[in-house]
């Protein structure tokens, strides 16, 4: 399964409510969710439910902007490998910050795992699950350049703005670049993996192709400066963002969430914890 | 008074490659000018000078009677608008629109007049309707329009394109033809086209300057211009293909004068077979 | 290798990012001023050709693979490579910060969170390092490909270990498991960045001459190298006992103790924000304030940041 | 036997864009063939069939009468060489030597070997000289050149140019286009040329095609494909400029027939003026 970078913003075309949120809301929204999950306590079982019931709200959210599946699970299969492996490793892993460990199976070679390690284990990586979640799905449902327009408009320096701006057009340019560069080797039965050529030489094809790539940039980047200055650019310049008022949806929207996260602090918290107690 | 002047303006790329050559080119207010030469024959590089993307090595540029310096850089900028010969160089913001605003909102223009200036601009290129679309999946066509908008924003006195037509099929070359024409004609701003296409000379242009190897060599109507066959070949270009047909014939000893455009072909032809 | 999200609790995470926004808000002014022009577009460009090299192992089979030792997948990361053609490590840090931001958001490599630790370890002590070392070297008259090799190769290694300690500071990895883990993975990563960076800077320097601001590295003053040197001993110094430590955790233990009490100190008034903590004797409404107050609080520092950063 | 042929070729972008619409084309050894259509016709994309870099949505590619599949793929490549439209696209290595011999030495020839191939090929399009020259200090005809010499160099059966002459001054063109007419005519190399230059196709294809909207609607030799005016029109294409000149005498009733390039128009022209 392959999605190309000239493919990634396919998800961002759609028209559903949630796409059409306000692009400041929903940074918001992800920063909210973002923070309140890594703020989380390490080693609590409650925070299971917690991290579900924001999971569901994301995934909530997802289907209802009608989102591809092959497309998420692949963005997902992207994000997962190192998280994943870091995470894999806890059970076995005596954590600092806890002293007393249960071990709760022995494999050979006297590997221990403990419950301690495989919870802690279990909440980080589901932590980890519910940012990447977050991620997806602003960067699913709405483009990088509204993304950079609403990121100005909540206050990002305009140097940073122009920066990504610009780099986010040019990613697409160079990345249609990099493509076509890719086709005339092909064109003329380049493979890395022939064995009829050096090693040696391959290396050093791959090391043109990346200089080519990256003279071109440069290039690029001179004459593109070149033509903003025939647009009376100087250092003072802003990026044109547009007036953009907040409705009532955007407002809702982020109520909701701000709601989702105090539910899941106080009621679910209560649920356990009150019948346990009686 | 001219609008754009250069006295013995010279360029040398790196201390080594003379693009310019003491060139003396003037330009008048609502002219349309054609800057005709070979690849490399430094049409792209007069151009740069024009607004003071580059900086002469010696001699000097004057718009308006005044030369480009430091302080006017920017007045200069504003009157002169130059379009790049690939579009790719000149659009980078993510939307169409917010493109097309980007020299107004250089200007420090008002929120308004800026989105009244988008939008009249954009009416121009009849590209109405595009302003959110994204630059990289627009035609080539469409992107050439989209640059021209962008400049058109800025309402700049002298419209300065750099081989418009380059890339675009006979149906989208006509119309943008048609599109720079009635600029000249409706909005009196003075057109400078450099390309090597001869054959849309004519159609475009009340004057044409021929350049080689980074001179001027050649300054004067179409009809003047193109009947120094000499100068048209040795500077790697042909006459209009109309004009060689006709060529052809005078060779073979038919009395028929040599003319530019299909249609004063025609009419020549019909007087010569009546 | 990114850190993601969760493996850094957010105390520690805010520390790196104030690190980092220093460094950012600085090298937006070497863009701004120390250049002659304004380079933020050029660097803007350059910063997205190299988002684009850098995607080279994700979609390998598309793109061009790069051969290696029994195919460990591996892309160019590239902050060596951008101080030396800029002749300043600012570029490395602002080139890296634009990269991991869209990494971030397109691929969802690394974290929100996090990302202020990842710009440290791969902008800064990359782009830093892999710099000096490459300078210091070539003071020494080392042979500039060898000085090259080795400045990228250590902006590979360096920032390894930074995140091996990162992750064990955070109770997430031991170290010294981390350090040879990572070490390995980046260090033999690191001969492919040093070989690739060695041809590259090549082609570059011989293709335009004029890019390469060869005048701009004999000027750079001993004492920045020194100082490079001294600092980059003094990681090595501090980090060493840890290392060697039979039990670094015991040792780490203190040492954490002391940063703790240290950043309490320092970001106490971020502290009571987290949701986990509740405003003592006010039950359940005290919560739900301590969350709101929380969010709040968090956007409002996060808009005075911006603000601040304006302001440089 | 057909040295290209596809059936029912349909290529669709993205799950979207139909580029492609069931294009049946067949190019038989030693011919020269011209494909004509507007911006965004699907030239390029069915050209890219042709050796096997898009995959058909459905339909398949012929190469000497074998469906292209993994196995015989790269001997697609070395039967059908494609030149892009942008020289730049082509070219990447740092000396025009090394990116000549690029191509041979993926097919894993022995040095010698490269060494003759990269000599000749070079030869063949006058390059003698710039094997140590960097490519990015060419000018657009130069790289054109090079770009066609490393396709040479794989000794290909087929030459396939996406819009050879575009950005070329019309000196170059004219230089081009006698190069690859010789290539077909003395290594009998079949030649496959898109361009919506209509002017040059008579001058080096002995039979045209038409594309509009991903289908081949037009297929004959240039008499016949440029006779059937409305089609030509209807694609957004034109007449050859000779052409048109002779359509508009016909309509003030003058009795010539319509011809497309030079030599010939001046023939007709002559036989009715005298
Ligand atoms: N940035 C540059 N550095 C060095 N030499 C350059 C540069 N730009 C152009 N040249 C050289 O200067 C000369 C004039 O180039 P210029 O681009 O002005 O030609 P042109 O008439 O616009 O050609 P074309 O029709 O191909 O666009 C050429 O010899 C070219 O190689
Ligand atoms: N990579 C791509 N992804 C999506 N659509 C594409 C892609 N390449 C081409 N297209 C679309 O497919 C259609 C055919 O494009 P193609 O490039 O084959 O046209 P062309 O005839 O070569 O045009 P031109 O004369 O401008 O080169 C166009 O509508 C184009 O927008
Ligand atoms: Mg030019
Ligand atoms: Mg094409």
């Amino acid at each position: 399964m392959h999605i190309s970078l000239g493919e990634i913003e396919r998800e961002t075309y759609r028209k559903t409510p949630i796409h059409g949120i306000d692009g400041r809301i929903k940074i918001l929204m992800a920063l909210a969710i973002i923070v309140y999950a890594v703020a989380l306590p390490r080693m609590d079982t409650m925070n299971f439910m917690k991290f579900g019931l924001l999971e569901l709200y994301l995934i909530v959210l997802m289907l209802s902007a009608r989102l591809d599946f092959s497309y998420i699970a692949f963005r997902f299969a992207m994000a997962l490998p190192f998280g994943f492996g870091l995470a894999v490793f806890q059970p076995f892993l005596r954590q600092p910050f806890t002293t007393d460990f249960t071990v709760i199976y022995t494999l050979p070679m006297g590997l221990e795992i403990t419950r301690e390690g495989t919870l802690f284990g279990a909440i980080v990586f589901a932590k980890f699950i519910v940012c990447i979640t977050a991620v997806i799905l602003i960067s699913s449902t709405m483009s990088m350049s509204e993304l950079v327009a609403s990121a100005r408009r909540l206050g990002l320096p305009r140097e940073l703005a122009l920066l990504f701006t610009m780099m986010v057009r040019y990613i697409f340019v160079f990345w249609n670049i990099l493509g076509r560069i890719r086709t005339a080797q092909k064109t003329r039965c380049f493979d890395i993996w022939n064995k009829n050529v050096p090693r040696r030489w391959k290396l050093t094809q791959v090391g043109y192709t990346i200089s080519s790539l990256f003279i071109r940039s440069y290039e690029q980047g001179e004459r593109t400066y070149q033509s903003m200055l025939c647009r009376g650019y100087n250092a003072d310049a802003h990026v044109y963002v547009g007036k953009k008022k907040l409705g009532t949806v955007d407002f809702f929207f982020l109520i909701l969430t701000l709601g989702i996260i105090i539910l899941a602090q106080m009621y679910i918290t209560s649920l356990i914890v009150i019948p346990l107690s009686k | 008074m001219n609008i754009i002047e250069t006295r013995n303006l010279t360029h040398i790329y790196r201390g080594k490659i003379k693009a310019l050559d003491s060139v003396n080119f003037t330009a008048r207010p609502g002219e349309r000018i054609a800057l005709i030469g070979a690849n490399g024959a430094g049409k792209s590089t007069l151009f740069k000078h024009f607004n003071g993307i580059l900086k002469p090595t010696s001699g000097e540029v004057l718009i308006k009677g005044e030369p480009i310096n430091n302080k006017n850089i920017l007045d200069a900028r504003r009157t002169v608008g130059l379009v790049f010969q690939d579009p790719d160089d000149q659009i980078f913001a993510p939307t169409v629109k917010q493109d097309v605003a980007f020299g107004p909102m250089n200007l420090g223009l008002s929120e308004d007049v800026i989105e009244k200036r988008v939008r009249e601009s954009l009416e121009t290129v009849r590209l109405t309707g595009f302003e959110e679309r994204a630059p990289h999946h627009l035609s080539t066509g469409e992107k050439k329009k989209v640059a021209i908008a962008g400049i058109l924003a800025m309402q700049p006195e002298v419209l300065v394109l750099d081989e418009p037509t380059a890339g675009l099929d006979p149906g989208g070359a006509v119309r943008l033809i048609r599109l720079i024409n009635e600029m000249n004609r409706y909005l009196g701003i003075t057109t400078i086209i450099a390309t090597h296409e001869v054959d849309i000379v004519p159609l475009l242009a009340d004057r044409v300057c021929i350049m080689s190897s980074g001179k001027i060599i050649g300054d004067g109507s179409p009809d003047e211009i193109f009947s120094t066959d000499e100068l048209i070949r040795k500077t790697h270009l042909r006459l209009p293909i109309v004009a060689q047909l006709i060529e052809m014939l005078q060779e073979e000893g038919v009395p028929v004068k040599v003319k530019f455009t299909l249609e004063e072909a025609r009419d020549e032809l019909l007087r010569v077979v009546k | 290798m990114h850190i993601p999200d969760g493996y850094i609790p957010l105390d520690q995470a805010a520390i790196y990012w104030i690190i980092a926004l220093v460094f950012i808000a600085r090298s937006i002014k070497w863009a701004r001023k120390d250049m002659n022009e304004d380079m933020l577009p050029l660097l803007a460009v350059v910063a997205a050709g190299m988002f684009v090299l850098q995607t080279i192992n994700i979609a390998a089979s598309l793109l061009v693979p790069i051969p290696m030792m029994g195919g460990v997948s591996w892309h160019i990361v590239g902050a060596a490579l951008a101080a030396i053609i800029f002749a300043s490590p600012w570029a490395a840090v602002l080139l890296m910060t634009s990269v991991l931001a869209v990494q971030f958001i397109l691929f969802g490599d690394g974290g929100l969170t996090v990302m202020g630790a990842n710009i440290v370890n791969m902008g800064i002590i990359g782009g830093f390092m892999g710099y000096y070392t490459y300078i210091g070297l070539s003071k020494l008259s080392v042979k500039r490909p060898v000085a090259m090799f080795a400045g990228a190769w250590a902006s590979m290694i360096l920032p390894a270990i930074a995140l091996a300690f990162e992750l064990w500071l955070a109770g997430t990895f031991p170290l010294k498991q981390g350090v040879v883990l990572m070490g390995i993975f980046q260090g033999v990563a690191g001969i492919g960045e040093g070989m690739i960076t060695v041809i590259v800077f090549g082609a570059i320097a011989k293709a335009k001459p004029e890019i390469v601001m060869n005048g701009a590295h004999n000027k750079v003053s001993t004492a920045k190298v020194a100082a490079a040197c001294i600092i980059a001993f003094a990681g090595i110094a501090i980090a060493a006992p840890f290392l060697a430590s039979s039990n670094p955790d015991g040792l780490g233990q203190t040492a954490s103790m002391v940063i703790k009490n240290g950043i309490n100190s320092a970001v106490s008034p971020i502290t009571p924000i987290f949701p986990g903590y509740s405003i003592a004797g006010f039950g359940k409404t005290g919560e739900i304030a301590a969350i709101v107050i929380g969010l709040a609080v968090i956007l409002i520092l996060w808009l005075g940041i911006m603000k601040i950063l304006k302001k440089v």
